[in-house]
């Protein structure tokens, strides 16, 4: 199994990362929905993350992953704390469409 | 015992009177101002002893900015004005009631102590950071205590604000591109400079706009009037009689001889927007109907005439702008208590609803007639000599200058009588006016004694200045 | 460069990573675009197992247990929990103006290929791979150096995730309404 | 001893000006008055002791006290000179004044404010002693501006007047006008000698070989101007009759005896630097010339009793100032004493007569006062006598001096002074008669109380009737001690004294006659036709004109004081707001600019997620793809 790289390629990879981290853009902006923006950007750190093993893989180094570890420790942080907020705005202004957060208009 | 004792004693005071409750505020600020002009005038003793006053630490190293003090005589007859006019100041303000006094006090101590440690300040950024600290007790005092609508107030003292501080940046940019091209802030490593006449024209041009904005010369001057019409007496006459003298000062100290060849080049420009400024302010101030305003007016039309002959770039210009600062500082204090004088019993600036007060309190006349007469700088009084100076220098410029700058005696009396005689003369006023109190008095007499003295005996003042002003004049001759 | 599979030829390896990658992008593709917020979180679900598989192919075990662990297992059951919580369903969402979808695909199209563009022109990745045969990622030695070398990184992760969960418990606290 | 002596002579009626100030109204009318009078008669003293020095040693005293203001190449002293010309003018100056302020005690006796009044009439005496003995002219300016204040002081002395304070400021401004042009002349004479000191200047100019002429000229042209303002030519004279606002003995004492003369005194203190000037002299003698024929003419058709000799007190200074545009320095000079004699006695009894009628000024309302007032009559009379050049009255001798002196050297501007003469002797004459002769045409009321004045009123009308008459004798043609006093003075051989011949008699005698003529003219007028002046709305044609003073002060008026005041409203009411719009539009910009960036900031995150999408891009491009 240690060959992985030379039969699929990092190029792959990388190409699958960059499609899915594309992805979780187009998400962020195409949706309204803050749940679906949130996946949108949990879509996005997935494939920074996969990236990071896949060149951990091709550098034969451990680094990488313990990054991705660390990163996926903030990201159930992140995603717990922002959960909650988007449930106190909810509860708030009855709505979690972005559209309707514009408190930082100018 | 050098100068920092004098910056120590006002810091103190300006927390001790902040400290000492509404009651005791004034008289404690008093104290502290009274033991500043004590000190200055030690010092004074001790400068003309020939010991040596001044002060330099380091205090930054990276950038090297240093806590420096220098006093020479210059710089301590700046001071001795702001020492000797904070007490005659505060103790003008007695017969008002202030919200607040000990706040109010206060700042005013602080003030003297910016403005005190920018006449001192021989490192550029320290002399800046005073400079822009006696911004901010100005600010709260004209904001807080003002009088007339708030929101117009505001409007105006914002705009004083926010404007000079426009104006000090360029001051600040010009600082630090010759701390780049000396490698410290000291004003003798500064001096040393050899700058291109290109470089000398933006350093020039941008000292300036932060001294005419200060000072102020035309067209840089719609501030002033609003603000010295709004602020609290005690605002306007540490404005007028001290602060733009800041202005003024620094054009000596720091403008002229850092930019020496360009002020050569560009000397006719400014001094022909300074008499400008004296003719625009005389004819201004003619049609005023708020009395503070056409002071204001008058103010700036002597200030032009002390900024023209600052630009002379000659002895006897810088000598008798220096004269004419300090007399004018003592005279326009007067004539603003005056102002307030009549305030405390009239309610009212408005020129219109006065008159008459002489037939009621001929004492008062008598003090404000010596004030404006000083004002229009009558001989013997001190105004003449600083003025006379001032304009024999403009006339070794060129003649013309002297008799447009002149045409300040001219007009100074008709505004100035003018004013007079609708504010003090006429019919008897409905409005009974009470002569002056024994506190207004004493703080009249001792302005005017000092006119007089100085009228006559200038001598002190101007051994003081001299030498200073023959150094400075080197620095600007010496290519 | 770019290296296109050889159908025909494909391994094993490539064959699975196609269908994996093939899976990863559509399910993205689909949580995106389906209109009920559930079937968005599911396809999700799917899209993150498809990822860990990615994990399984290189060989990385314990990252794949813990990424399942924690995307599939506990996030997703708190995106689901919290959809529910709001009884979210596909007519809550107000119609999205056109110019904001063209200018979501304008953005989409755009960073695509600028990205891409970047990896093909940097440089090719040269030589093949070559595994030393090292073991450097089981769960033993990532444990070890979890541990040993970044003790104090994982300690504060405790720390954050500790933190997180008090703040998350007081902003989904309901505020007495008299204070 | 010299020094104390000066000291003594300026600073009493300093002392009698403080004292009046602070204690003056504690001490009571007649105290203030008292000590007033004694300030003045005590320099008086110092003045004859002075004049008694002068004479017997033919030296000037020069005091140095301290050094005043330091310029770089000039260096000015706070110092006196007394020498011929200043203590003569001290003698008449002091003199003069002591009798005025002696007149003042009983005229001013119903003013509640007399104390003041003495006051400021010391603080004049005291700025004119400083005017007349300051050893440079720095020092000289100090008066000069001094008595300009006082002038103010006193014009505007019933301060509840408006119209007196508008005369009052009137006057300060036009001397000022002056004043810049003296400040301006001193300038210059600073510049080119390095000095201001009368005695240094007056060696460096006679020893200068090459010297900048048209510089000096220009500078005498200033210091000419400061004279105009100060003595009331043309065009600075509008304020003189202005000026008869203020009590009738400031009007003896400032405007007619001492200050009007200060610029007759300054130019001749400066003889050696108009010498050299003979353009400037030509400006000076037609300009006197044109000044004594227009205010002569004014003159004629005055009403106001005070009006008139104001008039003719400027038309006298205009002669004063021919003889001095001639070079003729002692004749001014002889004039000015003269002329102060019989001026301040007129003033005075025109005083008398007012204060006789209790404020009365207009001549239609007088008449008959002969037999009422006789003592002011004769005075008077003896008066109108020497200013109307009748023989072996003191106006006799100096106006035929100047006359003399000008038909030697333009027979135009002779012709002028002549006819101003005519005129004077007319109008004079018609005061005369419309106030003393005929019956009284006022009140029943102001006729019942009808008297002469008091002993402290008509003494000094006595004294200066005395020394009208035989004041002459100073100077008598052929034989002027008066000269010879004065010879050290000029740089001229002094006295190129008229030798008594044919012409000068025939001069003499056209003189004379003229003189008579137009008393003969007001006889026939005002006494045997029984004319009275109109009344003011039916004045009509060239009287009209003359009535009005050729509308000067509506000419100035509309020319200089209203463009002033309504470009200081222009200024203030579009230049100010416009400069500080200009100053807030600035503000205005930034807000503009924060606005429009607040309308981006729309809060649609999208929108921001969409520019930072885009942004990144470009990053990304730039920093990988631009290379």
């Amino acid at each position: 199994m240690g060959n992985i790289l030379n039969q699929i390629g990092i190029e792959n990879y990388i190409f699958l990362s960059v499609v899915l981290f594309c992805i979780g853009i187009f998400g962020v902006l195409y949706r309204r929905n803050a749940i679906i923006v949130f996946m949108s950007i949990e879509i996005m750190l997935n494939a920074v993350n996969l990236l990071f093993v896949a060149f951990s893989t091709y550098h034969q180094d451990a680094q990488g992953q313990v990054f991705v570890f660390f990163s996926m420790a903030v990201a159930a942080a992140e995603v717990a704390v922002g959960l909650a907020i988007l449930v106190s705005i909810f509860r708030n202004i009855g709505s979690i469409s972005i559209d309707n957060l514009k408190n930082l208009k100018g | 015992m050098n100068v920092s004792t004098i910056l120590i004693i006002l810091l103190i005071g300006a927390f001790a009177t902040y400290f000492s409750g509404d009651k005791l505020a004034s008289k404690v600020a008093l104290l502290f101002s009274l033991a500043a002009l004590g000190c200055s005038i030690v010092l004074l003793n001790n400068y003309n002893a020939g010991e040596n006053i001044s002060v330099i630490n380091s205090w930054i190293t990276q950038p090297k900015i240093s806590f420096a003090l220098n006093a020479d005589g210059l710089g301590l007859a700046m001071v001795l004005l702001t020492a000797a006019l904070t007490p005659i100041i505060i103790f003008s303000s007695f017969g008002n009631e202030y919200k607040n006094a000990k706040a109010f006090y206060g700042l005013i101590l602080f003030m003297a102590f910016a403005m005190t440690g920018t006449f001192l300040a021989s490192d550029g950024l320290l002399y800046y950071i005073f400079w822009e600290l006696a911004l901010v007790p100005i600010y709260f005092i004209a904001l807080i205590w003002g009088n007339g609508d708030a929101e117009e107030r505001r409007k105006a003292v914002v705009k004083f604000f926010i404007y000079t501080l426009a104006g000090s940046l360029f001051m600040l940019t010009a600082f630090i591109y010759l701390y780049t091209k000396a490698g410290s802030f000291l004003i003798e490593d500064l001096y040393k400079l050899n700058l291109s006449a290109f470089e000398q024209f933006w350093i020039f041009l941008a000292f300036f706009l932060a001294y005419a904005i200060k000072i102020p010369i035309i067209p840089f001057h719609t501030w002033q009037a609003n603000v010295y019409q709004k602020a609290p007496t005690v605002g306007t006459m540490l404005l007028s009689g001290i602060m733009l003298k800041m202005g003024l000062y620094s054009v000596l100290r720091w403008q002229l001889p850092l930019a020496p060849t360009a002020a050569k080049e560009y000397m006719y420009i400014f001094i022909a927007l300074g008499i400008a400024g004296v003719i625009y302010g005389s004819i201004v101030a003619l049609r005023q109907k708020d009395l503070k305003k056409l002071l204001a007016y008058s103010s700036l039309a002597h200030v032009g005439l002390i900024a023209a002959a600052s630009y002379t770039l000659t002895l006897d210009g810088l000598r008798g702008a220096v004269l004419q600062m300090i007399a004018h500082g003592f005279v326009v204090v007067g004539l603003f208590f005056a102002a307030e004088v009549i305030f405390r019993r009239y309610e009212t600036r408005n020129i219109a609803e006065m008159g008459g007060i002489r037939a009621q309190s001929p004492k008062f006349t008598s003090m404000f007639l010596i004030l404006v007469l000083a004002s229009v700088a009558l001989p013997s009084t001190f105004n003449f000599v600083g003025e006379f100076t001032v304009l024999y220098s403009l006339s070794q410029i060129n003649i013309w200058f002297a008799i447009l700058g002149g045409t300040t005696i001219i007009l100074g009396a008709y505004y100035m009588l003018r004013m007079f005689q609708h504010v003090m003369l006429g019919e008897t006023n409905s409005k009974a006016f009470a002569d002056v109190t024994l506190n207004e008095g004493i703080s009249f007499a001792v302005i005017i004694a000092v006119l007089l003295f100085f009228g006559f005996y200038p001598k002190p003042i101007t051994d003081l200045i001299t030498p200073s002003l023959e150094t400075i004049l080197q620095v600007i001759n010496k290519n | 460069m770019i290296h296109i599979p050889d159908f025909a030829h494909a391994t094993t390896v490539q064959v699975i990573f196609c269908f994996l990658a093939f899976i990863t992008v559509i399910t993205a593709f689909l949580t995106i675009f389906s209109r009920n917020p559930i079937h968005s979180a599911i396809y999700l679900v799917i899209c993150f197992f498809s990822i860990a598989g990615h994990y399984l192919l290189l060989n990385s075990q314990f990252l794949a247990v813990v990424h399942i662990i924690v995307y599939s297992g506990a996030i997703m059951i708190l995106f689901l929990f919290t959809i529910m919580l709001m009884n979210l369903n596909e007519q809550r969402e107000v119609h999205r103006p056109r110019i904001t979808r063209l200018g979501a695909i304008v953005s989409f199209c755009l960073i695509l290929i600028v990205l891409i563009t970047i990896f093909i022109n940097s440089k090719p990745i040269v030589g093949e791979y070559d595994s030393t045969g090292e073991d450097f990622q089981s769960i033993k030695v990532l444990g070890k150096i979890l541990l040993d070398e970044y003790m104090v990184p994982f300690e504060f992760a405790s720390i954050l995730l500790l933190v997180a969960m008090i703040g998350t418990v007081l902003l989904s606290k309901k505020e007495k309404l008299n204070k | 001893m010299d020094t104390n002596l000066a000291l003594i002579l300026v600073l009493t009626p300093l002392l009698g000006f403080l004292v009046n100030v602070f204690f003056g109204k504690s001490l009571g009318k007649t105290a203030s008055g008292a000590i007033g009078t004694v300030a003045v008669a005590i320099s008086f003293v110092v003045s004859l002791l002075l004049f008694n020095q002068i004479t017997s040693t033919g030296k000037g005293i020069q005091v140095t006290l301290f050094d005043w203001i330091q310029i770089s190449n000039l260096k000015i002293n706070l110092g006196f000179l007394l020498d011929q010309l200043s203590v003569l003018w001290l003698l008449f100056v002091t003199g003069i004044g002591s009798l005025i302020h002696l007149y003042s005690i009983s005229y001013m006796h119903d003013d509640e404010n007399m104390h003041k009044f003495f006051a400021y009439l010391n603080l004049f005496v005291f700025f004119m002693i400083t005017l007349v003995i300051g050893s440079n002219l720095l020092v000289l300016f100090i008066g000069w501006e001094g008595v300009g204040l006082c002038s103010y002081l006193l014009i505007g002395f019933w301060h509840k007047n408006q119209d007196y304070n508008d005369a009052a400021k009137k006057a300060f401004i036009m001397n000022r006008i002056g004043d810049l042009g003296l400040l301006i002349g001193m300038f210059i004479i600073g510049s080119m000698f390095s000095t201001l000191d009368y005695a240094t200047l007056k060696t460096a100019i006679t020893g200068a070989t090459n010297l900048n002429l048209p510089l000096l000229s220009l500078a005498a042209l200033c210091l000419f101007i400061g004279a105009c303002g100060k003595s009331a030519q043309i065009p600075l004279y509008t304020w003189l009759p202005d000026a008869m606002a203020g009590p009738t003995p400031v009007s003896a004492l400032i405007h007619a005896a001492t200050m009007v003369t200060a610029g007759i005194f300054m130019v001749t203190r400066l003889n050696f630097v108009f010498d050299l000037a003979h353009d400037v002299q030509n400006v000076i003698a037609i300009i006197g010339a044109i000044t004594s024929l227009v205010a002569a003419t004014i003159g004629l058709v005055q009403t106001d009793i005070k009006k008139v000799l104001a008039y003719s007190t400027v038309s006298q200074l205009g002669l004063m100032f021919l003889a001095l545009g001639f070079g003729a320095y002692e004749v001014a000079v002889f004039h000015v004493i003269t002329h102060a004699f019989f001026k301040a006695c007129l003033f005075l009894g025109s005083g008398s007569v007012i204060h006789g009628l209790h404020g009365e000024q207009d001549m239609r309302n007088m008449g008959g006062l002969r037999k009422a007032m006789p003592i002011t009559f004769w005075t008077m009379l003896i008066s109108s006598l020497a200013i109307s050049g009748v023989p072996f009255f003191s106006g006799f001798f100096s106006k035929d001096e100047i006359l003399l002196t000008a038909f030697h050297h333009s027979i135009p501007l002779y012709v002028v002074g002549s006819v101003a003469s005519i005129m004077t002797a007319f109008y004079m004459f018609r005061l005369m008669f419309l106030t003393f002769f005929k019956e009284f045409r006022g009140t029943e009321e102001q006729k019942h109380h009808l008297h002469e004045s008091g002993s402290l009123i008509t003494i000094p009308l006595i004294i200066l009737a005395i020394l009208a008459t035989f004041g002459g004798l100073i100077s008598l043609p052929g034989n002027s001690w008066l000269n010879h006093y004065l010879a050290p003075l000029f740089t001229k051989v002094a006295g190129e004294e008229h030798h008594l011949g044919t012409t000068e008699y025939t001069l003499m005698g056209v003189a004379v006659l003229g003189g008579l003529l137009g008393i003969l003219i007001a006889y026939i007028k005002y006494f045997k036709q029984d004319n009275f002046p109109e009344s003011d709305e039916n004045i009509t044609g060239l009287s009209k004109v003359l009535y009005n003073k050729y509308y000067v002060d509506e000419v100035y008026d509309a020319v200089f004081v209203q463009p002033i005041n309504s470009l200081s409203k222009f200024f203030r009411d579009y230049i100010e707001t416009g400069l500080s719009a200009l100053v807030f539009g600035l503000g205005k910009v930034t807000n503009e600019i924060a606005f429009q960036g607040k309308r981006l900031q729309s809060g649609s995150i999208g929108l921001y997620l969409f520019v930072f999408v885009l942004g990144m891009c470009a990053i990304i491009s730039y920093i990988f793809l631009a290379q």
